[in-house]
């Protein structure tokens, strides 16, 4: 099977630092892989490259097999693919159902709308109260506050809504649960569900590990820039991948479990 | 792991019902309160009453000659070109930036139609296209500058005001074209001049074409993608521009826009003040900035309301007329309006903080 | 009654004394006569819009007369041509219209003539050094109104110095001529005009300047490298801090005018007006009313009338 | 739970050596790269390198002329009074704030001290006192607004800039005195206005003074907490405040320091100009606001150096004199200055840019 | 014995939300204090009210037994209360040491410092070097670098440094892991334990409940802008704090652990 959305030595400078070092990537249809390492090894620019907002300074892009070049988050977009980021991108001051539909509006029917380009914010208000209250986000009340009303967990959970309601061949979730408590959490796992069970692939960062091992088919362990490996959950520890992506184990070395116990409690005792 | 699915379930179905009004939880909001509310859902409602208010002082305090048809319109038809180039400032600061070139270019393009007119002998209707067309290059010219080269709007249209106000005088040659001759040889310069009466009331094109702009503008802002986009902008460029937002063509879009509106008050100024004049406008940019401030929009961008614009123009419109008619020295009237700016914004200011 | 009679005075500005001189004028002269009389501005120098604001106030207010001074002498016709067709009589100040004949009356300084005589002053000052004169111009402002362009071209002409375009100043070839330069008619544009041209050529010897506190400036500038003992400067405007830095050997020549007899004569011509409808009459050969010019110095040269500083402070204003 | 540190020690233990390096990874410059980390290093780099370019330039079309000790110091002098506001318009936006009043304190300041003095007849050095006190004054009236109505500084000062001017003229009633008589009766008033000469360079006590303000201020911004704290606010005021800046007090002092500093302007402006006039300085906010942003002092607040405004004010001097002796016409110097301020501040960002 | 820090029936209106509604909160000497709750229930205002950054609407502020009145994060920080807030606190141009003694910079010695008021750079950069040094942040290489180059991850280590240092009577951290890795989250959780191993007492917000079963002596449960109940993580189960925290369960109902399962299992299952 080829990768629906591939990276393939992708570089990227800051200045001084190397947020990015020929880093390969591949997401294959249908899956859920998540991306973890430690903090600042390049997670977020490696998926930002990847969604059009920020240009890679070198490497490729691949979607579908075919190379792409996007020079905007909208480019990308267009292409299906719907990122949530990790600053999440949320015009303050503007409602919720406004902040949804950035960038795709949708206009009226008739004349007003295809002559004086009116929008229809009924309708837009609408889907966008149906898409929160998929995600129980049910204590949003109103629709037309201002996001800036809302606390962060509540942004958050509308930027998920927003990526699982137009993503259409890939999403993208950048730490969608940081600032998520327990119950909001658990309703964004089940929405990653939902999508994969839809078909359309997704790409988790996140450092909880226990939601990684979790929902992930595969895991992309981030390193210095680069891919350090990947490895599947079920042949993996927690404590293996911790220490996978600090660099205190050598990719070489994980690939056997064999007498080690389970994941869980594993993962319970390198806390 | 994956088998914990079923219990989370049994926890979030009893959470649900209970859980809804996390961040609303209700109380009783004194009268006050209330009045500070609705005032915060609808940003023009403070210079709206300001207006309001002041015509009433002024129209007690000075009686029948304020109070009279003529009076009124007088000051639309002396606010409408501070109201047009104040509808071009208002779209760029939506946008988080500042167009200290509404006078510059208005100005000029003002030279141009005339000079393209007289200098060359293109028909006037030509002239005044290319004239508008100039504005929206000198736009264009900012917006580019602002928008893919990143540089503050401040600098950027502090540099272009220089320059297009130099040019316009290197040009000009700071030559006037008289009244009479343009309204012999090319009256379509002098269109929004001319005035049609309803009662005492007496009303010029200009006035038409301010009203016509903000209200288009106001639907255009509310009632549009690229409205809802142009906020977006001034909100959070980095947040619109992930979301999807050609953040870029916005930017070139509204100061090019604004260039072609301050290209039409060029127009306008030419009705208004019969002649192509090198010097006119010269206080356009002080005056754009002060109507969009006293009427509420805010200078960090993405809130407020091009009502709001218009109401500010009127305002400083009605305490100007209102001053001079009162006998008021003129420096008095400057130093009240310097107070007015201060006033209006302390309480808009205070709405936005009691009611959130 | 007089009391029902309302004129309406407009100033260029109300921050240069040459204006406030002229209102004190017209309104001393208001109240002598019972007249009640609003006085408008612009905020600066070329503030037109405000100029034209005013007069429509004064339409509205239901005024006898309006006098005026022009920012943009051939903008305003349309406005004045308002006025007069409200029934009101507009007399223009110190600076005529473009046509003259926009305004009812004119009442004004020569100031082509205001020029000339400072120019012929220092001609025969110099005598035949006049020949190799360096000039420094100190001009208004880079949009060249009408009043800066008169009184410079006015001072090339007395000078001796051909002219080019009358309408503009700085397009002579003279080599005489070290510069032009901008001071905004204040002593700050005075004094860093003065420098800048001294910086061109440090041999200056005669500087025209477009008022006295641009005048003041320059001075600075020369004295500041110890050579205002051997430069002429010459102005316009003849007021009393003016005349005053004539007495003192600032300046050595200015050409005075009188804003107050114009505006006093303004108001007297508007009660007549309202009185019995007379309209006031220009001098005779000019198609303006006169107020006359006069070149104070305290050094007179042949050839040239003048009067002397005793006088010219006994007629000063500001 | 609380029995597994254990073993996450030696996680931790073995991870540590290896860990050391994540956002740091070496990478070979080129010499561009270099130049430009080098620039951003010292943020008054770019204006400094410029000043000199600009000097060079000049002084090889104009030779000996323009690079004499006369011409060079003379640009100095002229610079003087634009230097001395602009250092205090530095230090109001590095705050992330904007003066627009500064040329009118600094005139206003100027007619106070020298009305006291002459119309009042109090002795000059005790009314040179209350014209600073003056200037003080206005500027605290300025901080009171933007700290503790939290107005945003270009609203709060584009009324006072008119209110300030306003009383100006109100209170002046339009009078100058006359350099002869400040000279006779009240020399202190010109005593910024006398010079020295080392060599064939001379020196006004105007220019001394700006120059000890500059880099007193550049030793306060970088050497002393309240330096820090300036910085800090105009960085992110809100975080300041929650790491333990007092940041309505380090406000206001800004703006009362502005005063202040502006009403010295007015002081050395009198000996500049030898007489008091009411009218100076009418340009003053642009030309400031020109040489802070040519110096490369971030609107935005928190970015830039002191050193950076006092380049930025000697490459106006620079140009404006040169042009001049050139033989331009001033228009063109208009324009150049226009496209300066865009050149300079694109250069700037560009190197902000690629080396972060 | 007396709480060191208390909040009596404290009110904090935003508009028409009400994020605190008449809440206690006590925090008694040497403990660590956890507060759990949904996204917007109050946890970020409660603490801020606590540490002077908001003026509450109406309650009091107690330490020590006396009545405070606290206008500003530095009043509180004069009374040995060091915060490190949800959204940090950095200025983002200035370097790390700057940031480390903002509002308390240190002058030289001497007539430099008394006279001229000198800072001692040199000082307080070997002082915050010291002071990442003990939180493992070794991967900051120039003390002088500015904030902003730093990741998300490394700013926070550095806010929690921070108030590590200076805090010498109550030490409160909002989210202090929310955005580190496993390793960091790790040496965050130790420092936690040697400040209380000081005798200095904590408050710690988190959402990380096996973070907070952890250290925590006492769990306060925030829930609609007041204080729930107060639990010990010996005493109730994860999946009963989490119940607690959302509404699921009544405190009245949560008391009696007996026959359930040991913590960390059951909320293993929860997840
Ligand atoms: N806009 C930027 N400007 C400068 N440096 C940046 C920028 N964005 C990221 N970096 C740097 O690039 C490196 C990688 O950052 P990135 O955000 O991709 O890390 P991450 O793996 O997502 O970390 P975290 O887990 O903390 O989110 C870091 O050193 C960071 O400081
Ligand atoms: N500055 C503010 N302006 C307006 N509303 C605010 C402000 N700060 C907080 N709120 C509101 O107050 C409520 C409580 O917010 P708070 O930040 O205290 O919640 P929290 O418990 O810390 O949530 P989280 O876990 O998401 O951080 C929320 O509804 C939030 O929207
Ligand atoms: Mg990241
Ligand atoms: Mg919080």
């Amino acid at each position: 099977m080829d990768p629906i959305l591939q990276g393939k030595k992708l570089v990227k400078h800051y200045g001084r630092v190397v947020a990015l070092d020929h880093c390969d990537f591949e997401l294959y249809p249908g899956e859920v892989l998540a991306i973890i390492g430690d903090n600042g090894a390049g997670k977020s620019t490696l998926v930002k490259a990847l969604s059009g907002a920020v240009t890679p300074d070198d490497g490729e892009v691949w979607l579908d097999g075919k190379r792409m070049n996007f020079h905007s988050p909208l480019d990308a977009r267009e292409y299906g693919i719907e990122t949530v980021y990790q600053q999440l991108a949320m015009s303050p001051a503007l409602s919720i159902a406004d902040n949804m539909f950035m960038g795709r509006e949708l206009r009226k029917k008739g004349l007003m709308g295809s002559l004086l380009r009116q929008l229809d914010h009924k309708e837009m208000e609408r889907f966008a109260r149906e898409k929160l209250n998929d995600l129980g986000l049910m204590t949003i009340q109103n629709i037309r506050q201002p996001v800036e009303t809302l606390s962060g967990g509540q942004r958050q959970g509308v930027a998920v809504a927003r990526a699982a309601a137009f993503g259409s061949k890939v999403i993208i979730l950048d730490e969608p649960t940081a600032a998520l408590g327990v119950k909001e959490s658990r309703k964004v796992l089940e929405l990653i569900q939902d999508v994969k069970a839809r078909g359309i692939p997704i790409v988790l960062i996140s450092h909880n590990m226990p939601h990684v091992f979790e929902v992930a088919d595969r895991i992309h362990i981030h390193r210095l820039g680069k891919r350090l490996c990947v490895v599947k959950p079920n042949e993996c520890t927690m404590s293996d991948a911790v220490a996978l992506m600090t660099g205190a184990l050598d990719p070489d070395h994980a690939k056997a479990p064999g007498s080690s116990p389970g994941p869980a409690e594993e993962y319970l005792h390198s806390l | 792991m994956t088998t914990s699915a079923d219990e989370a379930e049994n926890i979030d179905a009893t959470a649900a019902p209970q859980a809804e009004a996390v961040a609303e939880f209700d109380q009783q909001h004194s009268t006050l309160q209330r009045v500070q509310h609705f005032l915060h859902q609808i940003p023009a409602a403070v210079p709206l009453i300001v207006l309001v208010l002041s015509i009433i002082v002024f129209g007690l305090l000075l009686g029948s000659k304020f109070f009279s048809p003529f009076a009124l319109t007088l000051i639309l038809q002396q606010v409408a070109i501070v109201g047009i180039t104040a509808a071009a400032q208002s779209l760029v600061i939506l946008t988080a930036g500042i167009d200290l070139s509404v006078g510059a270019m208005m100005v000029f393009s003002s030279v141009l139609m005339g000079q393209f007119t007289f200098r060359y002998g293109i028909p006037a209707e030509i002239a005044i296209g290319l004239g508008l067309m100039a504005g929206t290059v000198m736009g264009v010219i900012n917006g580019v500058l602002v928008a893919f080269m990143r540089l503050p709007p401040f600098i950027v249209t502090l540099g272009t005001w220089q320059i297009y106000l130099a040019a316009n005088y290197l040009y000009s040659a700071n030559e006037t074209i008289r009244a009479q001759e343009i309204e012999e040889h090319a009256a379509a310069l002098q269109f929004f001049g001319l005035s049609f009466r309803i009662g005492g009331a007496v009303f010029t094109y200009g006035v038409v074409l301010m009203l016509v702009l903000v209200f288009g503008l106001a639907y255009a802002l509310r009632q549009t993608a690229w409205g809802r986009h142009v906020y977006a902008v001034g909100d959070d460029k980095d947040a619109a521009e992930l979301s999807g937002v050609q953040t870029k063509r916005v930017l070139v879009s509204v100061y090019a826009l604004s260039g072609l509106i301050c290209a039409l008050a060029g127009w306008v100024l030419i009705g208004r003040i019969g002649s192509v004049s090198p010097t006119s406008g010269q206080l356009a940019n002080i005056e754009a900035i002060t109507a969009v401030v006293i009427g509420g929009i805010s200078l960090f961008g993405g809130r407020g309301s091009i009502l709001g614009t218009l109401c500010g123009a009127l305002i400083v419109g009605v305490f100007s007329l209102g001053l001079r008619m009162a006998g008021t020295d003129p420096q008095w009237t400057y130093l009240l309006i310097g107070m007015l700016i201060i006033v209006a914004v302390a309480i808009d200011q205070w709405i936005r903080k009691v009611s959130v | 009654a007089a009391q029902d009679i309302g004129a309406c005075l407009i100033t260029k500005t109300d921050t240069n004394p040459f204006f406030v001189k002229m209102k004190e004028g017209a309104t001393a002269k208001a109240e002598e006569l019972g007249i009640n009389l609003k006085s408008y501005a612009g905020k600066i120098d070329g503030d037109h819009e405000s100029q034209v604001a005013a007069i429509e106030t004064c339409i509205a207010d239901g005024a006898k007369g309006i006098l005026l001074t022009a920012s943009d002498t051939s903008s305003i016709v349309s406005s004045v041509q308002q006025a007069r067709d409200a029934g009101i009589l507009v007399i223009a100040l110190d600076t005529p219209l473009n046509p003259i004949d926009a305004a009812d009356a004119t009442f004004a300084t020569d100031n082509f003539l205001a020029g000339e005589l400072i120019g012929k002053w220092a001609a025969a000052k110099l005598g035949d050094d006049a020949a190799d004169a360096k000039i420094a111009m100190l001009d208004l402002g880079v949009s060249q109104p009408t009043v800066g362009v008169l009184r410079d071209q006015g001072f090339l002409q007395g000078f001796g110095i051909e002219l080019g375009d009358p309408n503009k100043w700085g397009d002579e070839d003279d080599p005489r001529i070290v510069g032009n330069d901008v001071t905004a008619g204040n002593e700050e544009g005075g004094r860093r005009a003065m420098e800048n041209l001294l910086a061109k050529d440090p041999m200056i010897n005669v500087v025209y300047t477009i008022n006295e506190p641009a005048a003041a400036g320059a001075y600075e500038a020369l004295k500041a490298i110890g050579r205002e003992e051997d430069v002429i400067i010459v102005s316009v405007d003849g007021g009393c801090p003016g005349v005053q830095n004539v007495a003192d050997g600032v300046i050595g020549a200015t050409s005075q005018q009188y804003p107050l007899d114009m505006a006093a004569l303004g108001i007297e011509a508007i009660a007549q007006y309202a009185a019995d409808g007379t309209l006031p009459q220009p001098t005779e050969g000019k198609d303006f009313f006169d107020t006359g010019v006069a070149l104070v110095t305290g050094e007179p040269v042949d050839g040239v009338d003048s009067i002397t500083v005793e006088e010219g402070m006994d007629l000063c204003w500001g």
